[in-house]
């Protein structure tokens, strides 16, 4: 059904800039839309005259927090200057644009991002969490590349509270639901229950997609007389629930319809919309691209505007609207999904057009660039908006809030696990170390996931060369060279709370570790920082904190950030969650058939641990198991971290090691127990001289969450080779034990024999215990 | 046995992205006549016995907290056939 | 660790191994709005040695290919009923047309393929939501019952293979008269082996029609046709043989 | 505008696992009159004007053919209804 806006646009009684410019004493509902009196009156200055409703709409969402980064930005600008010009070697494209670009030789690149979409998937589990993949997945496509795989780091509230089986079926349904239809492998993420969560789930979500270089597409609007075009989905209200105050603008009394609380994702659009678009690279038929999401087209023609090299001119009438009734500011504003914009030269209009005929996808074309410098919106032919387009997109309040190290950070830091009232009996008996064990991998923060990841598919587009329970998703790239590449993210909101700035860097160094594990060369970084509100100083000095140690170890680890996403406000009344930085690793492997899997497989390999243990458990799986949240998380040591990757990624290319995991939440426990089970295969683990060299006793070793460590098997023809070069490096290592095909257990000196029959029971039945 | 029918539709705002692939169908098979389609759910609830005012109630507030989410869904209709 | 041959060097192999004269059979893979599995059943089909064909769901004219392969995914985004509408393209009343010929083109559907080929009724039954009602996806050990179909002569009869599963409306079901007959007259092509995946009739994981030139399942071959990208158990190549199946008795029946 | 509304269920002699997870799950919310409950589909055929008996013939046929799948499905309801 075709609904011309031109047809109903005379109900409107339009506030043109003309009538704007008339009338400065009109009250305008700046308050009910966000904006404070300081930016309303900047918008007014900036303007020289009051905004008209549809200029107010656009300045309200493009200078909320969401989409101006107000309170991050003074500290995000770390992330462009700790770098090293080795750093930038093969960024292609850095933060600003949709998503980052990284070389990956050959003439292949590849760009991924995280972000989050963390409050619609507590109102609507399914519709919200689908919608978060869509939005990550059309940042991948417009920068040209085809995206190749997804990832989904989950936080929820406790396990066993009645509203996190809710949150759990919709969110997990919803990520499969939008990204199998997609034909998207989902090769990792994270799942953590914490009480923290339990008002406001964290649900991120990651896209990777590859491009040969010269498909890479950028976010511009230039030359003068190219069209512009808005095609895929039809505009509906979507997202623009509380804007409806904006009816004003209208100065009418028609009230516009119910606006929708939430928006519903259509994946067999967005599969179109992948195909079509890239199709139209294929062709280079696009100039410019953007995707359509947080503020909509408000958003999508000022950036494209303000990053072209003149100006733009749409008409808005053309718009083609699901609804009839919305008014011009409501369809700047409006988040509908599975929209994209683009810049078309008028001769490549007719090929555009038969693509989109081909996929039977809907455009329109809503006008053209200019070279006036100006962004102007008219509506059928009235001029409703008339601004630079920068001041829009990219000058946007700023924020220096004030932040301080919370009262309590001090007491939180003295109160240690060691010692404390939780860590009375701590285990020691052979019994009660088994006992202890399987209490940890069968715990919701250590169990198994596959009652997650089996609602997924992993293998479509038959590229998938791991995926859960590896350490890194990793996927091939090139079909006749094997060039692929490997994705790891990884948070620790309890390491955070406890330390912001090391807690960001232990997420890090553990999603940096988790790449290297897999064989890959760690490459590029981006994040999502999930947070609570900047408006509380404790909150803005995590955030502040965070963004210092992430920025700062990623010049030691010699690996940018190419982008990501902020996301604050993540609180229930005014408790704030953890501090929840997600950091997600790229890393690349030349040849995938080398990468390693986390789990042994052949009888009579050595068993080495890599790195050295302290009695690191403040922050552990197993004091949160004893519902204790104190003290110091592990130390950080990057230089180490480095190190170990190196020898890990050397090892996997050379054929020394033939499984590789690291050590990360649950410590060695969590390790030898999760590589027994991935291929059902044993081992004889005997830790004296661990326990020796590292001065700990048997429960630390085991249990301790030191970093910088990994275990490694080693097939008896490597096992000098591989000793010569940790020796030659200087990293400690030990061999602490045999992998045992036939026995079917994990025998630990110390610890009465686990038979991984049983392991795998405990480890399994935690989540359908919980979610059927 | 009666049999209390359920029919619950998505919210007119919300999208339907199933009744929009049926109505981009419909055309290629000579349907012309139909200018929007939505899709919903019916469900057929059977009671042992008679449908009382007890029952009847029991079966609208189901359709409002199970059948439906209210969140993106109406219940559009509740009623008792016979059989 | 073992060495993983790469789709360049397969393909060469199998040239070198003699099969060269397969890549003469062009097998035809159709892309609906909404195909995931196409380039995916591509790649089998040139890893088993032919020629894989792009055939797009709007063409009038079924171009000269020797056998189609109507892949998985979610044409149309399964919304009505999953392949209620790509059945009504126009390129599916020429497959249904050749398929029911005398020159009974091969035709091979898989996952979304089978569910168009049943609503095409060119296979009996039909798939509902798995009875567990959630996506699945895992690989999944099947029976090879009927070793006589054109995709299926390369295993040995009652051979089991491990190929992935993965999907949300795979219930197989048909009355009781059909499910007989089925059996009877031994189209019932793969039965799923331990476990039930998602309740599907008499274990029934994939069927062919009466010809045996029509075949249908769930599963899918074309994700273990290439060791290290498929399942982890044998090679993760047990899916290969419905491919090289239909060369080999293509290129069988053409001499 | 008026609207066709085309109501679709899963033949009765096939086990639907829709309703049955649901009448599993409406006795566990207190819901203790429902012996049995079965998922259908309904669709609403939004008409530019008048409904005609040929446009009510077209949505009749479009029920059979398109919107049901008659190997697994019955049309149980066909019926015209004002905005
Ligand atoms: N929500 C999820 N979606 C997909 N995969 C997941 C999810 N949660 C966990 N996984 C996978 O389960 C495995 C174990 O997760 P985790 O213990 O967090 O790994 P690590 O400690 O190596 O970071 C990994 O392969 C991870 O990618
Ligand atoms: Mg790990």
């Amino acid at each position: 059904m075709t609904i011309s806006a031109d047809a109903v646009n005379k109900k409107f009684n339009i506030d043109t800039v003309e009538n704007a410019a008339k009338t400065p004493d009109t009250e305008l509902p700046w308050a009910e839309l966000g904006l404070k009196q300081n930016e309303f009156d900047e918008v007014v200055k900036v303007l020289g005259r009051r905004p008209t409703g549809a200029e107010l709409a656009m300045y309200s969402v493009m200078w909320s927090e969401h989409c101006s980064y107000k309170s991050s930005k003074n500290h995000l600008r770390q992330f462009g200057e700790k770098v090293t010009d080795e750093m930038k070697k093969d960024m292609l494209v850095g933060i600003g644009e949709n998503a980052g670009v990284t070389n990956l030789g050959d003439g292949w690149a590849v760009t991924f991002k995280i972000e989050s979409h963390n409050s619609p998937s507590f109102v609507e589990p399914y519709q919200g969490a689908a919608t978060g993949i869509g939005g990550i997945v059309r940042d991948i496509i417009s920068m040209g590349a085809r995206p190749v795989a997804v990832m989904d780091p989950l936080r929820f509230g406790a396990i066993d509270h009645p509203d996190t089986a809710r949150v759990m079926h919709g969110a997990v349904a919803g990520i499969g639901g939008y990204g199998n239809s997609l034909g998207l492998p989902n090769i990792g993420g994270e799942m953590v229950f914490d009480a923290v969560y339990q008002g406001n789930p964290l649900v991120n979500a990651l896209a990777v997609g590859v491009m040969r270089h010269e498909d890479i597409r950028l976010a511009n609007a230039s030359g003068k007389g190219n069209k512009v075009v808005l095609f895929g989905a039809r505009t509906g209200g979507d997202g623009i629930g509380g804007a409806s105050v904006l009816a004003s603008e209208s100065f009418d009394d028609t009230k516009p319809s119910k606006r929708p609380a939430v928006q519903v994702g259509d994946p067999f659009a967005e599969k179109v919309l992948i195909e079509c678009c890239l199709e139209l690279f294929k062709g280079s038929l696009v100039e410019g691209i953007q995707d359509l999401g947080a503020a909509g087209i408000s958003c999508a023609t000022s950036e494209l505007a303000s990053n072209g090299d003149g100006g733009m001119q749409v008409e808005l009438t053309s718009v083609l609207l699901r609804d009839p009734t919305l008014t011009p500011g409501e369809i700047l504003m409006s988040e509908s999904q599975e929209r994209m914009m683009a810049v078309v030269t008028p001769e490549n209009i007719a090929a555009f057009e038969a693509v989109m005929d081909k996929w039977a996808v809907e455009y329109s074309w809503l006008g053209e660039v200019t070279d006036t410098g100006r962004l102007i919106i008219t509506w059928d032919g009235e001029v409703i908006v008339d601004v630079d387009p920068r001041t829009v997109a990219h000058d946007g309040p700023v924020y220096d809030r004030p932040y301080a190290r919370p009262s309590w950070q001090d007491s939180v830091q003295a109160d240690s696990f060691t010692g404390s009232v939780q860590d009375a009996g701590r285990p020691s008996a052979p019994a009660e170390l088994a006992a202890a064990v399987t209490e940890l991998v069968a715990s919701p923060n250590m169990c198994d996931k596959s009652w997650i990841t089996k609602q997924y598919d992993r293998y479509v587009g038959g590229n998938t060369a791991m995926a859960f329970p590896d350490d890194a998703g990793v996927v091939r790239v090139d079909e006749e060279t094997g060039l692929g590449v490997a994705l790891a993210t990884d948070a620790n909101g309890r390491y955070t709370y406890l330390d912001p700035y090391h807690g960001a860097q232990l997420a890090l160094a553990e999603a940096y570790r988790n790449v290297a594990t897999s064989g890959a060369v760690p490459m590029a970084v981006s994040d999502c920082l999930n947070f609570g509100s900047p408006e509380d100083p404790d909150v803005m000095w995590q955030l502040a904190e965070a963004i210092r140690g992430l920025s700062d170890a990623c010049m030691v680890l010699g690996i940018p950030v190419t982008g990501g996403n902020v996301s604050l406000y993540n609180q229930t009344g005014t408790t704030p969650i953890h501090p929840s930085p997600v950091v997600a690793v790229l890393g690349k492997l030349d040849d995938v058939a080398r990468r390693t899997p986390s789990g042994w497989k052949e009888d009579g390999q050595a068993i080495y641990l890599l790195g050295t243990t302290a009695a690191e458990l403040d922050g552990s799986e197993w004091s949160n198991l004893r519902g204790h949240l104190g003290g110091l998380p592990p130390k950080v040591d990057l230089a180490a971290e480095r190190a170990l990757g190196e020898i890990l990624i050397n090892a996997s290319r050379d054929g020394m090691i033939d499984s590789a995991h690291d050590l990360s939440e649950g410590g060695l426990a969590a390790a030898l127990v999760e590589s027994s089970l991935r291929y059902g295969v044993g081992a004889r683990i005997a830790l004296e001289d661990l326990l020796e060299r590292d001065g700990v006793d048997l429960f630390t070793a085991l249990f301790s969450e030191s970093q910088a460590r990994a275990l490694v098997a080693v097939p008896r023809s490597e096992e000098v080779r591989f000793k010569d070069m940790c020796t030659a490096r200087g990293f400690a290592h030990l061999r602490v034990g045999v992998v045992d095909a036939a026995g079917g257990q994990l025998e630990i000196n110390g610890v009465e024999t686990l038979s991984l029959d049983a392991l795998r029971e405990a480890h399994e039945a935690t989540l359908p215990k919980y979610f059927g | 046995m009666p049999r209390i029918v359920v029919d619950v539709m998505l919210k007119p705002e919300i999208l339907d992205p199933q009744g929009k692939a049926i109505v981009g169908a419909l055309p290629r098979l000579g349907f012309t006549s139909f200018s929007a389609v939505r899709q919903g759910k019916r469900f057929e609830l059977t009671v042992d016995g008679e449908v009382t005012d007890a029952i009847l109630a029991q079966a609208r507030e189901a359709a409002e907290t199970l059948l439906s989410n209210p969140v993106i869904e109406d219940v559009v209709n509740v009623e008792v056939v016979e059989a | 660790m073992t060495e993983l041959p790469l789709i360049g060097e397969a393909a060469a192999a199998a040239d070198a191994s003699g099969a060269r004269e397969l890549a003469g059979a062009r097998i035809g893979v159709v892309t609906f709005p909404g195909s995931l599995d196409d380039r995916d059943a591509a790649r089998a089909v040139r890893l088993a040695g032919g020629t894989a064909v792009s055939l797009w769901h709007a063409d009038t004219v079924l171009a000269d290919v020797d056998a189609v392969v109507i892949p998985g995914g979610f044409s149309y985004g399964d919304y009505l009923r999953a392949g209620a509408i790509s059945r009504f393209a126009p390129l599916m009343s020429k497959i249904v047309d050749a398929a029911n010929s005398d020159a009974k083109l091969p035709v091979l559907g898989i996952c979304n393929g089978f569910q168009i080929l049943t609503e095409s009724h060119l296979l009996p039954g039909s798939m509902i939501k798995n009875d567990h009602l959630k996506f699945l996806c895992r690989d999944q050990v099947l029976r090879v019952e009927n070793n006589s179909t054109m995709w299926t002569s390369d295993y040995a009869a009652g051979q089991e293979i491990t190929i992935p599963l993965k999907n949300q409306d795979g219930q197989y079901i048909a009355d009781e008269k059909t499910l007989d007959a089925l059996e009877a007259e031994g189209r019932v092509a793969f039965r799923y082996v331990g476990f039930n995946p998602n309740g599907s009739r008499r274990d029934i994981a994939g069927i062919s029609n009466a010809a045996g030139n029509v075949v249908g399942l769930m599963p899918h071959p074309e994700h273990a046709v290439e060791t290290g990208y498929g399942p982890e158990s044998n090679a993760g190549t047990d899916g290969l043989g419905f491919f090289t199946s239909v060369l080999n008795k293509l290129v069988g029946g053409a001499k």
